[in-house]
């Protein structure tokens, strides 16, 4: 039988990807394999709090809030629900963590793990590149370090997260079956900065 | 483009949302003993007023949750008393 | 010879940078910085096109995006019709020619890149004139997020083509230095060669920018959403209505004040100037300054003003006071210009006093302040007796109009009323701004203008060489025509005569062709009003609106884990929705038919393999979780044990079938539901709208989970082999792992959640594992089933499969219009719930019929026609005269591998009660005999799906 | 002089049309709507019913409304028995109307194509098609070689996101000019003595307990015998002031035109799934629709994104399109109902009648409009082409569900 191996949504696209990106202006990446629990909760109920405790961080109640705890990062996607992303293969953990804190309480611990993967997107022309399709204002002002949003880019359905308004640099969490679509987009996207040569 | 105040995320582009129609719209508590007549203004008769309309939308793209505004149909105004948590709660 | 009507000095031209072009097939030089109209003045060609409707030869009229007259066809670099010579950037190896009414589209495709680019401000300034300029400034300089977007190839407005000063210096040296500190500002954005074609709701306004032939992207439409908006969009000069006001040579004064100064062009050698107000003395004394002979301004008022006599005396100009041009002469180019008084003594018909030979006629009736954008934006206009034109009444919620646009015409008023729009913008943004220094603009005491529609026409008296709009030919004849036809709104008369119809949209025509029709209706031009300014400003090209979302990425292509190989084993794909899914898998050689007999053979005989990836997924969780499917489901799901699994049916509130799919449950408070592969967001929406607005009470989650499994069918006899092989920690044998049940163990290695469903009859098994295992698992199984022949087959063969046992699918056999007991499947409809969505309309008068349309088979008579999806069914063997009766319609029809013979699904008027009985149906030319029969053709009993 | 441009001018219109007087006290019928379906409805009540004491009521200037904003689109090919009868004798009065009215109505019979971009789309296609036939209308599916006959500049590539697989085909479809068709009605009705009133808007009704017995407007009370409503997207407001509940939405409905280009485009291609239709007008303009925006609104006016998408869906079946340049956009006020059939016939008032509902479908059912709801008017009972257009069938289930089959039904 052949040896085991796993696939992320866009193996096939790295090679793509890196032409794409050009040194000094934009870097285009694919992060396979990040752990995605998904965590609905009564943010007021006792189990919200006992949740926070238990990953160090608080459930954030801010729209577009993301907490940070060690290597999780929590991100709010509505009034109830948020995205917990962590190391590759921690979602077992993650899920038991929280379900762990639920004691039975009434909430919803789902792995998304593979449902989504992520798409690194660095450089100065980041904020540029992303406009061409992406309608929110990512001016640092409206759009800061560890703010996320779901939203259109060009026409399919991402998590927007900033992760550094200097470089700058943000994450592109893309359903694993619009991952090409997404990619193509933002290939096309940056040949106008130089890319796709070779 | 209107600019649509999901009462979570924020204002978003009107492409983001789902329209919902006519807000408050109630199941009839027992379909059972709903006339005919009754249950179809239920099923297919709304408000359809030349001024403010009170209707929901639905942030699809979003945080998906429905909630309601009051917006005028004829300039696309939406009226600026509505406040979050009016705007939070939403009925059919 | 080139450029003979160039001057040496003064322009924003670089005559070090000579660029060739060709027109009407001639060759001619320009340089850069002109336009192509411009260039063709400086080679002294002044007509550049031929009327529309009676093809008069026609000139450059203006020097903007307002001509009505030089229309051109590009023919290189890549064809484009019908732009204006005035708005052609002149680029080297252009060629253009001049277009006689109707443009020609290239056949060839479009190689140029068009894109699209959002963008956010605190104040979007349209327009980079001197109001523009001074508003931008005060915005930026509060620190607000600015964005100026100016149409020309560079800022400066009117003071690029008037040579005003501005503190003594020239106008322009302002500009540079007012560009300049804003270029150095971080949060402002300039935007030349970007015009602002239309403003929507909540200040969401969209332009296009010119980025050049050889730029990445020809064009960008640039999405605008600007928290406060100033108008400083200029104004548009007013020609005047005469016999032969169309004329190659008769030219907006104001445009051939630019022609002059920013081109350095002289438009003409002798000219007449014909105005009704004080703007027209500038062009003169400036022409008259660079050589240009002034032969007579005429002048429509009573009295002109003594500072613009003093100035033409010491010239030696000669002005004509209530005096009027009323007609001209001239073949290809105005020759001569005729004058006759206004002044009214009553008795005399006015004749002409005066003819005044030239070669270049200057009018100016007025100037339209550019309210198009204010408009759009809902502002109400009025009309401004001072200047006779329209006006912004008030300024909109965040919407301020300044400078020209809002009829401030001398520069002073247009500093001053645009650095305060900029501030009040800046300051409605939450900025602190202040105005700041305004330059000093040079002050010319201004004398009313007079507002003269109708001149009196000794020369054309019916009006037939008198134009009102020239991009259009229409003259004062035609609208008489159209008001004593009883068309008494601007409406009515614009469409009976296509006023203001063509490229210009009216921009030169527009007031004026009220003012005429109101004159001639005796009725106020207030009154009357203007037609509605609709989006855009100006042409844009429909490349540059489809912007980048062409070829593959017109809409987004969903792929599953398992694609590639698809692929590779050479499938041909079905759209379904935005999946792409593989349709059959054809060997060499074969065709549809036979890759699909053979698939089905497989599937039926041996074993087949299928990526069922595509189908929804939703994990709904939650204490009320039963009660919720209870509520959406026609069938009971409360009563659904752990580890079973129950096929379901949804309705939509008005009973008709919505969507189906299995239901399992996984925990006592959680169940994993599928949907059809088109329709899972769909699902999910209907779910949520439920969920949070009828019963906000229930306490349950959903969550779309479609991604997260790669879904694999293992159908056939010996699928419980193949499964066999690779899984461990499952029991597969019929006992331990019943019909409608699941498993969870190993297959292939990987964490896997196993599931008894299935669509097609036969023993199969739904392998589920994460996205990321999915290609791996496929080959594992693929590679394991290779003993048994293992077949994998596509949504063809999985359409027959089903239809054999007569599963109907859901928008193929169902349109909108059919229930649950349509479709025979009353056994999925709980009697025992006392309400689900759909249930109180199956009990509606015409859903209640005992003699709807319901789903039934078809067995042809002939054995070898498979009749064509979508054939009608009818009663008679013969056809009566239309209208037929119709009974129904064929939802689904195939050739099947096991029945060896073409059989069919379709919904037939009280089918169930007409079992055993022939009906017919059109097919071709002919009326092919089909018994109707129950919709299960293959293994009734159900006895091989436990293999 | 170079030669005038053929064609690039439409046919003079007559040089009388239609006069513009003030209310008289009553009528026998007062029509609330100076759209085409106003005008066409009172044209049949005087030639078929012999009723002229007739005023029809316009609130801005006659034919402003979805009649000067459509896209002339006119077909008969509805998938539904009730559509395809109400339709056809619409197309089949469009034949004869030219000569009827004496007026150069450039009614073009160009084809009609509705394209199929799926195998449900051409399951759909086939259906339809099928239907038509034994209804008695002219229809063929063709397949994307046919189609690239009949319309050698659509890209029917097999590479498009969605390819053309192949098409419906109704031959006796085409366009017409809509100002000449309600300037036409206007011009035959002022001739015989119907009153065309402009600037004059239905403010409420006067009633006798149930009855309908006059309107109120902005120049004063009128009486009438009857009053049919004829008011397309702003009939809710109106029946709202009798508390007449009617299951009408309004929605913005947008189109466009390019400049004047040589002649390109054959015939009529309509899209549903990628929501797009196009014609090449007689001046030679490109006329453009889009597909409804989701929203209620009578402003008239839709979002642009609906027109970026429009220019999409164009240039990729049309890639000759690229360089086309959008002149002017508008947009109108279209009343949906919710199975996107019209609801013509009698109300819970005596004496009022309505008509409504029309959705995109407006402009192409005038004459058959005009003449079975002048019928239903004159004779107080629904004329057998518009009884299964009642109101009553959202009661009972029978709906005339053309979504299904139609999807953007223009």
């Amino acid at each position: 039988m052949a040896e085991p191996y796993a696939e992320s949504p866009l193996a096939t696209y790295t090679e793509v990807l890196s032409r794409h990106s050009v040194p000094g202006r934009i870097d285009i990446a694919e992060r396979p394999f990040v752990a995605q629990v998904d965590v609905r909760v009564d943010p007021k109920s006792p189990a919200a709090e006992r949740i926070g405790t238990a990953l160090g961080a608080m459930l954030p109640n801010q729209p577009g809030e993301v907490a940070v705890a060690g290597e999780l990062s929590v991100l709010w996607l509505g009034p109830d629900e948020w995205l917990i992303l962590g190391p590759e293969g921690s979602q077992e953990t993650i899920q038991d963590t929280v379900n762990a804190a639920l004691d039975g309480d009434h909430a919803a611990v789902v792995d998304v793990s593979a449902n989504r993967t992520i798409l690194s997107i660095t450089g100065p022309k980041t904020r540029e590149l992303l406009n061409k399709g992406c309608a929110l204002d990512l001016h640092p002002r409206s759009f800061a370090v560890d703010r996320c949003a779901q939203t259109m880019l060009a026409r399919a359905g991402v998590i927007l997260v900033c992760r550094d308004t200097q470089l700058p640099s943000y994450w592109v969490i893309v359903r694993s079956s619009f991952a090409r679509y997404v990619a193509d987009w933002l290939a096309d996207a940056a040949v106008e900065y130089g890319s796709g040569s070779g | 483009m209107m600019l649509i105040p999901c009462p979570w995320c924020g204002p978003r582009n009107e492409i983001e949302f789902h329209y919902g129609g006519q807000a408050d719209v109630h199941y009839p508590s027992d379909p059972r003993s709903t006339s005919d007549e009754d249950w179809a203004h239920f099923l297919f008769f709304r408000d359809n007023p030349k001024g403010v309309f009170t209707e929901r939308w639905s942030h699809a793209a979003g945080c998906r949750r429905w909630f309601t505004v009051h917006r005028d149909t004829v300039t696309n105004e939406i009226h600026p008393d509505d406040s979050a948590s009016a705007a939070r709660t939403v009925t059919r | 010879m080139s450029n003979e009507f160039r001057l040496a000095d003064r322009g924003r031209i670089d005559r070090d940078r000579p660029i060739r072009f060709r027109f009407d097939g001639g060759d001619y030089e320009g340089y850069q910085g002109d336009t192509l109209a411009s260039a063709l003045l400086a080679n002294g060609i002044h007509q550049v096109a031929t009327s529309i409707k009676h093809g008069r030869p026609r000139g450059i009229m203006a020097a903007g995006a307002e001509e009505p007259n030089a229309l051109v066809q590009i023919e290189r670099p890549f064809p484009e019709p019908m732009l204006t010579a005035t708005t052609v950037e002149l680029r080297e190896g252009l060629q253009a020619s001049g277009l006689p009414g109707r443009g020609q589209l290239s056949t060839g495709d479009d190689p140029a890149r068009y894109d699209t680019m959002h963008a956010h401000c605190d104040v979007l300034v349209v327009g980079a004139g001197p109001a523009g300029l001074a508003a931008a400034l005060s915005a930026a300089r509060s620190g607000a997020r600015v964005i100026v977007a100016e149409a020309d190839t560079e800022f400066g407005g009117s003071l690029l083509g008037s040579g005003e000063t501005l503190d003594r210096a020239p106008g322009t040296e302002w500009v540079r230095r007012a560009t300049a500190e804003l270029a150095a500002c971080p949060e402002v954005r300039l935007l030349p060669r970007t015009t602002v074609f239309g403003h929507y709701d909540d200040n969401y306004l969209v332009a296009l920018e010119h980025r050049g032939e050889q730029a990445h992207s020809r064009q960008r439409v640039w999405r605008m959403r600007a928290r406060e908006v100033v108008l400083a969009t200029g104004s548009h000069e007013r020609p005047l209505v005469f016999a032969g006001n169309d004329r190659p040579g008769t030219m907006l004064a104001g445009s051939a004040r630019t022609y002059l100064n920013r081109y350095a062009v002289r438009p003409g050698n002798r000219a007449v100037v014909f105005t009704t107000n004080d703007s027209a003395y500038a062009a003169a004394i400036d022409l008259a300054d660079a050589g240009v002979e002034i032969a007579a301004i005429v002048d429509a008022r009573e009295v002109v003003s003594t500072h613009w006599a003093s100035l033409c005396i010491e010239r030696g100009i000669t002005i004509h006071a209530d005096t009027a041009v009323v007609s001209t002469s001239g073949t290809d180019r105005v020759s001569s210009a005729h004058l006759c008084s206004l002044r009214s003594d009553g008795s005399r018909t006015p004749s002409v006093r005066q003819v005044v030979g030239c070669d270049l006629l200057l009018v100016s009736g007025g100037w339209n302040p550019a309210v198009h954008l204010h408009s759009q934006a809902r502002g109400s206009l009025r009309f401004s007796e001072d200047i006779g034109a329209f006006v912004p009444e008030q300024d909109v919620r965040s919407v301020r109009s300044a400078g020209a646009a809002a009829g401030l015409f001398a520069t002073s008023e247009s500093l001053r009323s645009g650095a305060e729009a900029g501030r009040d913008a800046a300051r409605a943004a939450g900025f602190d701004a202040e105005p700041g220094r305004l330059p000093r603009a040079e002050k010319a005491p201004v004398l009313a203008s007079r507002s003269v529609w109708l001149l009196p026409s000794p020369a054309d008296s019916d009006g037939s060489t008198r134009f009102v709009d020239l991009a259009r030919d229409v003259t004062v004849a035609d609208i008489r025509k159209a008001t004593r036809a009883g068309m008494d709104s601007v409406e009515h008369v614009k469409r009976y005569t296509t006023l203001g119809t063509a490229h210009d949209q009216g921009k030169t025509s527009g007031t004026l062709s009220t003012g005429v029709i109101a004159e001639m209706l005796g009725r106020d031009v207030a009154e009357l009003g203007t037609t509605t300014f609709r989006a855009p400003y100006t042409p844009v090209t429909f490349a540059a609106l489809a912007g980048r979302d062409r070829g593959d990425l017109y809409d987004p292509v969903r792929v599953t884990a398992m694609h590639d190989w698809h692929v590779e084993h050479g499938a041909p794909f079905e759209n379904v929705g935005q999946w792409k899914r593989p349709w059959y898998y054809p060997r060499p050689g074969e065709d549809m038919e036979t890759a699909v007999l053979r698939e089905c053979r497989a599937a039926r005989e041996s074993v087949g393999i299928q990526d069922v990836s595509t189908l929804g997924k939703i994990d709904v969780q939650g204490p009320d979780a039963a009660e919720f499917l209870d509520l959406v489901y026609t069938n009971m799901m409360s009563t659904l044990k752990v580890g079973r699994i129950r096929y379901g049916v949804m309705c939509t509130a008005d009973g008709m079938v919505f969507d189906d799919g299995t239901v399992t449950r996984t925990d006592e408070q959680r169940y994993l539901i599928s949907t059809t592969s088109g329709n899972a967001a769909g699902v999910l929406a209907h779910l949520e709208d439920w969920l949070q607005t009828e019963w906000p009470h229930l306490r349950v989650y959903l969550t779309s989970v479609t991604e997260q499994w790669a879904t694999i069918a293992l159908v056939g006899p010996d699928s419980r082999q193949v499964l066999s092989r690779v899984a461990s920690g499952i029991e597969v044998g019929n006992d331990s792992f019943p019909f409608m049940s699941f498993r969870d163990g190993l297959v292939a290695g990987r964490r896997a959640r196993v599931c008894r469903i299935s669509f097609s009859g036969e023993l199969a098994f739904e392998i589920n594992v994460p996205w990321w295992y999915g290609r791996e698992v496929w080959e594992a199984l693929h590679e394991a089933g290779q003993p048994f022949g293992i077949t994998p087959y596509g949504t063809e063969t999985m359409h027959v499969l089903r239809a054999e046992k007569g599963f109907p699918i859901v928008g193929q056999d169902t349109d909108g219009t059919i229930t649950p007991d349509d479709l025979g499947m009353s056994w999925a409809v709980s009697k025992k719930k006392t309400d689900f969505l759909g249930k109180r309309s199956f009990s509606r008068a015409d859903t209640a019929r005992t003699d709807r349309k319901q789903l039934v088979g078809l067995l042809p008579a002939d054995e070898n026609l498979v009749l064509p999806e979508g054939s009608q069914l009818v009663d008679t063997a013969e056809l009566p005269e239309p209208p037929v009766p119709m009974l129904g319609h064929v939802t689904s029809s195939y050739r099947s591998a096991a029945l060896d013979r073409g059989f069919a699904l379709a919904v037939v008027k009280a089918g169930r009660d007409r079992i055993g009985e022939t009906i017919y149906s059109p097919v071709g030319d002919r009326l092919a005999a089909v018994t109707i029969t129950e919709p299960v053709f293959y293994d009734k009993e159900g006895a091989r799906r436990d293999g | 002089m170079a030669p005038r441009t053929p064609g690039a001018d439409l046919p003079e219109h007559p040089d009388w049309l239609w006069h513009s007087p003030d209310p008289k006290p009553s009528y026998d019928v007062v029509i609330v709507g100076g759209g085409g379906h106003g005008l066409a409805t009172a044209y049949y009540l005087a030639v078929n019913h012999g009723i002229t004491n007739v005023a029809v009521l316009e609130r801005g200037w006659l034919a402003g409304g979805n009649m000067a904003r459509n896209t002339t689109i006119i077909r008969s090919n509805y998938l539904w028995d009730e559509s395809a009868g109400l339709y056809e004798h619409a197309l089949k009065l469009w034949e004869g109307l030219e000569d009827e009215l004496d007026y150069p109505l450039l009614f073009s019979q160009r084809g009609v194509l509705n394209l199929a971009h799926s195998l449900q789309e051409v399951r759909d296609g086939v259906r339809r098609v099928n239907a038509n036939r034994l209804n008695g209308i002219d229809a063929e599916w063709l397949d994307p070689h046919q189609v690239a006959e009949i319309c050698p500049i659509l890209n029917t590539s097999p590479d498009l996101r969605y390819p053309v697989l192949g098409a419906t085909w109704q031959p006796r479809a085409g366009i017409a000019k809509h100002d000449h068709v309600a300037w036409a009605f206007a011009r035959a009705l002022d001739r015989m003595g119907v009153d065309l009133i402009q600037g004059c808007e239905v403010t409420g009704f006067e009633r006798v307990g149930d009855r309908v017995v006059g309107v109120n407007t902005s120049r004063g009370p009128i009486r009438a015998g009857k009053v049919a409503l004829a008011a397309a997207g702003h009939t809710s407001v109106l029946a709202d002031t009798l508390g007449l509940r009617l299951p009408i939405q309004s929605h913005p409905l947008q189109a466009l035109v390019s400049e004047l280009l040589e002649p390109v485009h054959p015939t009529v291609v309509m899209s549903n799934s990628v929501h797009v239709y196009v014609s090449q007008a007689h001046k030679g303009e490109l006329v453009l629709g889009a597909g409804i925006d989701a929203h209620n609104s009578y402003s008239q006016r839709g979002a642009f994104h609906t027109i970026e998408r429009e220019m999409t869906a164009a240039v990729e079946l049309f890639p000759m399109f690229a360089r086309a340049h959008v002149l002017r956009t508008w947009g109108g006020v279209v009343d949906v109902t919710p199975d996107a059939s019209a609801i013509m016939g009698l109300t819970p008032f005596e004496g009022l009648y309505v008509n409504c509902g029309w959705g995109t479908g407006g402009f192409k059912s005038t004459p058959g409009v005009g003449w079975c709801y002048a019928h239903t008017i004159a004779c107080d009972e629904p004329h057998p082409l518009n009884a299964p257009f009642s109101l009553e069938r959202f009661t009972t289930g029978a709906l005339v569900d053309e979504h299904g089959a139609a999807g953007v039904a223009h």
